[in-house]
């Protein structure tokens, strides 16, 4: 951000704008689509079975992958100045602080809402509660 | 808008704002970076939205997502793919000044972006609207009849409402995107014959190909997310 | 024509909340007068044409700037360790809490006691007794908000929040909707009614008054309800094929159908009435009846009040309730896929549903 | 500013007898206004709609103060009342707060101050200004249509399901408007990262142009959430899809995430301008440069970032958990200290300057007493067991025009009348506009500092009626009888700076002596392209000094001929 006069300038007399990039490199990255693509369909419908939130997890992660290979190559973020990268990746950083409302969702049955035992000392420690139900009691996972 | 710098006829335009071209296009590549961002913050509670009913029914997603052919999203991604290809490869001839193939990566481009509003229609919304199947009040009666008919279990149906008003809103959303592709592309295959003093360079075919490849973005999420759910 | 300044302070918290509130507001007027000194000073000392000494002018201090930095983070982080101290005390519920019942509909307040009186846009509550009201919307958000006892929390519909507070001083104080809620939503106001706890007692005895009168307890309506809408039919006093016993069952964990844990709390219990189909406890079908469109809030929560009342997890000598193991179906649930659970119950349910709307 | 004259000409173009055309007199057609794609024409259609709509809101909140004088509301129905109030947020939010400083002074200043001849994206500026009366066309169709009654803040399931008011048709209006203001900080952003003159590095730049950057940065981060938000609750409407309404299967809780995501931020896209115009103002008529310059332009980032960090603090009673709301409390108080750190500086901005008493250095000292105010009031509502019996009273409305108008219109008058003579060539009647900035200052504190005690007894918002608390009323009736001083202070303005097109002194290239690449390398009014000739940048920022201005006075010249020799010389 911190752009001095130098920079501005040489931003100007840079030629990267102008970075052709060649048709080999521009095939192996969509070969590289193609097989993620077959990656995620193989891993959802035809792989091993696993736990769902692994499946998701490699889904997500091939999903990245393509991404960055679109973004870096096809979109030519690779070949761009500093600016433009942050602008490129920023975007996506920005995007996951709406992930902060899932704290919500996810803490959301420790507010002492009707139902819980009341607590002994403070909100948050229901939690210990129930882990305190009597050993005897078969509580079945 | 008049340009400052029109000595040769073939040489780009620089408008009157700018100092020379390479500001010019620098500028223009930053801005549409920064729409760019503007999009993925427009898409991004959408997606929020969903990842969080997701997480909080997803056996019922998972039984109402039966209905979504994976073949057919597979296709679309396949074609979307394509283009996207199509697209680099265009701007790469419009760099290297190759017009004549720089316009059929385009002609493929628009022809791929129709192929995929085609079969998203005809495949996947038009059979699912015309049965009822879309966010409404008789959404709730009309599922079960359709997923029966289609020989898959039903999911609760107020559920599977949930799952279908977020998949039409974002498939919504995309193919609005698409569709807004088709039109900018038109635009600039025609000013590009025309040899319009709008485009002189490659910095044009460059801005609507990173739209694209945005587009192209949406879309790789959306697949797994939505048609190639996990068993939970 | 008087100046009231504070409004009453009628509730445990109401002390805490205040020892803050006014320690915020004298920072606020010790800031506030310090930037108008600097301000004033400056510009009477430094006015144009003024003989000050200009000399040796600093237009940037660094030690300044991290003293700038330094002290309002520290100032505000103990505001913010004794605001959550607070704010988590008064969000935990006390022992010994009287449970009332809150449903906000537009645009009144319905309040309703365990011994079944009930109120509109009234509440009579006993001195020093902490109380709990549980409350859900019928419609829209609404805000429970009781300005007396610095007391305020949303009433969201489709599920139970809470509100904790202790009186402590009789009289008569307001009851607010805090959060816009349509055409009349100023007029969704009413009073609290703190009293002795022998006026209570006699209030109580009286069945409260004019139209609260009650004559029957809330369990006993729930009881009533239970017997009308023939739940006894499935849901025995012991588990049997069709249904599980829910003698007891509240505070308990349960199994569901997917192999998870649910905690039967009110928000379970109502949730399991009005769409059966969402959860079920391990061992069952989806055969029961979904009442969604059929019993009110009040209902609900009287049914609720009637399951409390066989007995509850969270006390001693009854918590030892034990979700049995069934022959034949039982909570094995590695012989069905968990997916084919979701595929029976979601079947069931979506034809329950259809049947619902019909 | 100090910078290399590159040509004299430019200079003496001022007192050619003829003088050469500028920016209003290009062209007189009302097509080459409503087609122009020149920042400052665009920023005076900015200024005619912003003023049309902060009066179509006026006359909302003179309604509803008129209303509330009486406990028992004889005046309008509940119904009436609740469009009223629903108007004015919506109309001052929307189609003012956000759009004024970007699109009036942003637009004019900006691309001047940075040295370009125009923003990046003129077209786009221009649409961004198109799609705004759009949206606000909308709007005022919603408002003939019967108006709205869900706030401004449209809480589901009131505004998705129950609510039987022309809601989609406001939804849209707003989502044109947020379109606009997106596009607006798009160009801000691409023209200060690309369009700096040669020399003007980061920290050349006015604070002004760092404000206006860090409020773009916003714009394009947070207005997009709020937009499609306000598409979902609309599609909801129309199809009852259920996303936000636990009825049909949705969380109503989820809708007050997303929304405060951006309008938390969006709280500092109105309020960053203003501080902004704040700092230029401090440092021309202290004649002193901004002190602590670096700290002051890295707090309006600071506060840009930190602001997408705090939206859970409008929901501490909302049964969000309670977990996340203590940490949303805790970082709440942390935005407070870039704000502390501004307010300082700006008042040590004045130490041994030589202070100037004109009509913006009244609005700016105003606005630094009401700001302060303001700001330190937040600490009440970011306190989380403080802001439970507050929060949804009149203390949040008090607070928050404090802030909005308190902040951005003192900034915003503050700044109209520094930049007037820069936009229309023309001088104001000084005694009039400082007439009129104490009739606000004083107005605007009988206005809302009852308000503060009002909240504190217990009296929410948007209530109709208070007939159940009677001792409330001597507050309300001080309240609106501040309001009607408040209300002649804003109406002022508008007749003698309009009086001031035609009969205003001639005002010079720098009436004020300022620095600055609009004061002293562009003409008042500035031509087409801005600068006769390209600027290039060689000195710091508010080159000012004190001493010696000071000394002139002392030497009994007056401001005007002070001017003058500078201008001469």
């Amino acid at each position: 951000m911190a752009t001095t006069h130098h920079e501005h300038h040489d931003d100007h007399g840079h030629d990267h704008a102008h970075h052709v990039i060649p048709i080999s490199l521009l095939m192996k990255v969509f070969g590289g689509l193609i097989i993620g693509m077959a990656l995620t369909v193989y891993a959802a419908i035809f792989g091993p079975k696993m736990p769902v939130q692994f499946m998701w997890l490699i889904a997500m992660l091939i999903a990245y992958a393509k991404a960055f290979l679109v973004v870096q190559y096809f979109m030519g973020v690779k070949y761009t100045t500093k600016l433009v990268k942050a602008f490129a990746y920023g975007g996506f950083f920005w995007a996951t602080l709406l992930l902060i409302m899932l704290t919500d969702y996810g803490t959301r049955q420790w507010e002492p809402v009707p139902g819980w035992t009341p607590g002994e000392e403070s909100a948050l420690s229901r939690d210990l509660e129930i882990d305190r139900v009597p050993e005897d009691v078969q509580i079945h996972h | 808008m008049s340009s400052h710098e029109s000595t040769h006829p073939d040489a780009p335009v620089v408008y009157e704002q700018f100092e020379d071209i390479g500001q010019q296009q620098e500028t223009y590549v930053l801005g549409m970076w920064s729409f760019l961002v503007n999009e993925t913050m427009f898409f991004a509670p959408l997606f929020f939205v969903y990842g969080l009913y997701t997480w909080k029914h997803h056996a019922d997603f998972y039984l109402a997502h039966a209905l979504l052919d994976w073949r057919i999203g597979g296709i679309n991604t396949f074609i979307l793919l394509m283009s996207s290809f199509a697209v680099a490869l265009s701007v790469h001839y419009a760099q290297k000044g190759r017009t004549r193939a720089q316009l059929n990566c385009l002609w493929f481009t628009i022809a791929c972006a129709a192929a995929f509003i085609w079969i998203k229609l005809q495949f996947e919304w038009i059979p699912k609207i015309s049965h009822g199947v879309f966010p409404n009040p008789e959404f709730i009666q009309n599922y079960p009849h359709y997923a029966m008919e289609h020989g898959v279990p039903a999911a609760d149906p107020y559920k599977a409402r949930l799952y279908y008003s977020l998949y039409f809103a974002i498939t919504g959303l995309h193919a609005l995107h698409v569709a807004i592709g088709i039109i900018v592309f038109l635009a600039l295959i025609y000013l590009i014959k025309k040899k319009s003093s709008l485009i002189t360079d490659y910095i044009p075919t460059e801005m609507v190909g990173l739209y694209w490849h945005f587009v192209d973005l949406v879309w790789i999420f959306l697949y797994p997310l939505f048609y190639l759910m996990p068993r939970p | 024509m008087n100046f009231p300044l504070m409004p009453p302070q009628a509730s445990e918290h109401a002390v805490a909340y205040d020892a803050l509130f006014w320690t915020i507001t004298a920072l606020t007027v010790i800031f506030t007068l310090i930037v108008g000194v600097m301000i004033y000073g400056f510009a009477v000392k430094y006015k144009r044409g003024s003989s000050a000494d200009r000399r040796n002018a600093q237009s940037h201090n660094e030690k300044l700037e991290v003293l700038l930095l330094v002290v309002p983070t520290v100032l505000g982080l103990a505001i913010f360790a004794w605001s959550a101290v607070n704010f988590t005390s008064v969000r935990t519920p006390k022992k010994d809490e009287m449970e009332l019942f809150v449903i906000g509909k537009r645009w009144m307040w319905h309040v309703q006691h365990m011994n079944g009186i009930r109120e509109n846009n009234e509440m009579h509550v006993p001195v020093g007794q902490p109380i709990r009201l549980t409350m859900i919307s019928q419609d829209v958000i609404h805000a429970m908000y009781l300005p007396a006892f610095r007391a305020q929390y949303h009433v969201v519909p489709g599920r139970y929040t809470s509100l904790h507070f202790t009186p402590t001083k009789p009289g008569t104080y307001k009851l607010l909707c805090g959060i816009h809620c349509g055409t009349q939503h100023s007029e969704m106001v009413g009073f609290v009614h703190v009293l002795s706890q022998q006026d209570f007692d006699e209030w109580l005895e009286s069945g409260g008054n004019r139209y609260t009168k009650a004559d029957r307890s809330m369990e006993q309506v729930g009881a009533d309800l239970w017997k009308e809408k023939g739940c006894g039919n499935c849901h025995q006093g012991t588990d049997n094929n069709r249904a599980p016993s829910l003698n007891g069952i509240f505070n308990t964990q349960r199994t569901m159908t997917d192999g998870s844990t649910v905690l039967a709390n009110e928000d379970y219990l109502r949730e399991s009435i009005l769409r059966p189909w969402d959860r079920i406890s391990a061992g069952y079908e989806n055969t029961m009846q979904a009442y969604a469109n059929s019993l009110s809030e009040e209902q609900v929560l009287s049914l609720i009040a009637y399951i409390k009342s066989t007995g509850s997890g969270a006390t001693p000598g009854q918590g030892e309730y034990e979700q049995p193991v069934r022959d034949g179906r039982a909570l094995d649930s590695s012989s069905k896929s968990t997916i084919d659970i979701a595929n029976d119950r979601a079947s069931a349910g979506a034809s329950q549903a259809k049947e619902l709307t019909n | 500013m100090s910078a290399t004259v590159v040509d004299k000409t430019q200079e003496e173009g001022l007192h050619e007898p003829h003088p050469k055309k500028n920016y209003l007199t290009a062209d007189h057609t009302i097509k080459s206004w409503l087609l122009t794609v020149d920042h400052k024409r665009i920023a005076v259609l900015y200024l005619i709609s912003t003023t049309f709509f902060f009066f179509l809101g006026s006359i909302a909140a003179a309604f509803i103060r008129a209303e509330l004088t009486n406990p028992m509301g004889t005046l309008l129905t509940s119904e009436t009342y609740n469009k009223m109030f629903s108007a004015h947020g919506i109309i001052m939010v929307f189609f003012f707060l956000v759009a004024v400083i970007p699109g009036v002074l942003g637009n004019f200043l900006l691309p001047i101050m940075v040295g370009a001849r125009d923003l990046a994206f003129p077209r786009l500026n221009l649409l961004s200004w198109y799609v705004f009366m759009a949206g606000g066309t909308c709007f005022v169709i919603a408002l003939m249509m019967g108006g709205v009654d869900a706030g401004w803040t449209f809480y589901t399931p009131l505004s998705s399901l129950y609510s039987n008011t022309p809601i989609t048709l406001a939804l849209v209006g707003v989502f044109f408007a947020g379109f606009a203001s997106i596009f607006t900080g798009l160009n801000f952003i691409a023209t200060v990262h690309k369009m700096r003159a040669p020399g003007m590095t980061w920290f050349r730049m006015p604070l002004f142009v760092w404000g206006q950057y860090a409020t773009g940065v916003i714009m394009i981060l947070g207005t997009p959430v709020i937009a499609i938000t306000l598409l979902m609750v609309a599609i909801e409407r129309m199809f009852k899809i259920g996303i936000f309404s636990p009825e049909l299967g949705g969380d109503p809780v989820l809708f007050q995430h997303l929304f405060w995501f951006y309008s938390h931020p969006a709280v500092y896209i109105m309020l960053l301008p203003g501080m902004a115009v704040i700092s230029e103002l401090m440092a021309c008529f202290s004649r002193r440069p901004v002190f602590g310059y670096k700290f002051v332009a890295f707090s309006s980032i600071g506060i840009a970032a930190l602001s997408f960090l705090v939206w859970g603090h409008h929901m501490f009673v909302s049964s969000q958990s309670v977990l996340q709301g203590i940490v949303f409390s805790l970082i709440s108080f942390l935005v407070a200290v870039p704000s502390a750190i501004k307010v300082f500086n700006w008042a040590l901005t004045m130490w041994k300057g030589s202070v100037h008493f004109t009509t913006p250095m009244i609005y700016a000292l105003g606005f630094l007493g009401l700001f302060v105010v303001g700001g330190l009031t937040g600490l009440y509502l970011a306190a989380i067991d403080t802001d439970v019996h507050l929060t949804g009273t009149y203390f949040v409305v008090a607070h928050f025009h404090y802030v909005m108008v308190g902040g951005t219109i003192m900034a915003f008058l503050g700044g109209l009348h520094f930049w007037w003579p820069k936009m229309f060539g023309r001088m104001y009647s000084e005694f009039w506009g400082k007439l009129s900035a104490i009739i606000v200052f004083v107005g605007f504190n009988f206005t809302f500092f009852p308000q503060f005690i009002l909240g504190y007894l217990g009296m929410p918002r948007r209530y109709h009626y208070y007939y159940f608390a009677p001792e409330w009323q001597v507050y309300h009736v001080l309240s609106s009888a501040g309001s009607t001083v408040l209300g002649i202070g804003f109406l002022m303005p508008a007749f003698y700076l309009t009086a001031s097109l035609i009969n205003g002194k001639r005002a010079g290239r720098n009436p004020w002596g300022a620095k600055g690449l609009e004061w002293e390398h562009a003409d008042s009014p500035p031509v087409t392209l801005n600068f006769d000739k390209p600027v290039v940048v060689t000195g710091p920022v508010y080159d000012y000094d004190a001493e010696k201005d000071s000394e002139m006075i002392r030497a009994g010249q007056r401001l005007v001929d002070m001017v003058k020799g500078e201008e001469e010389k």
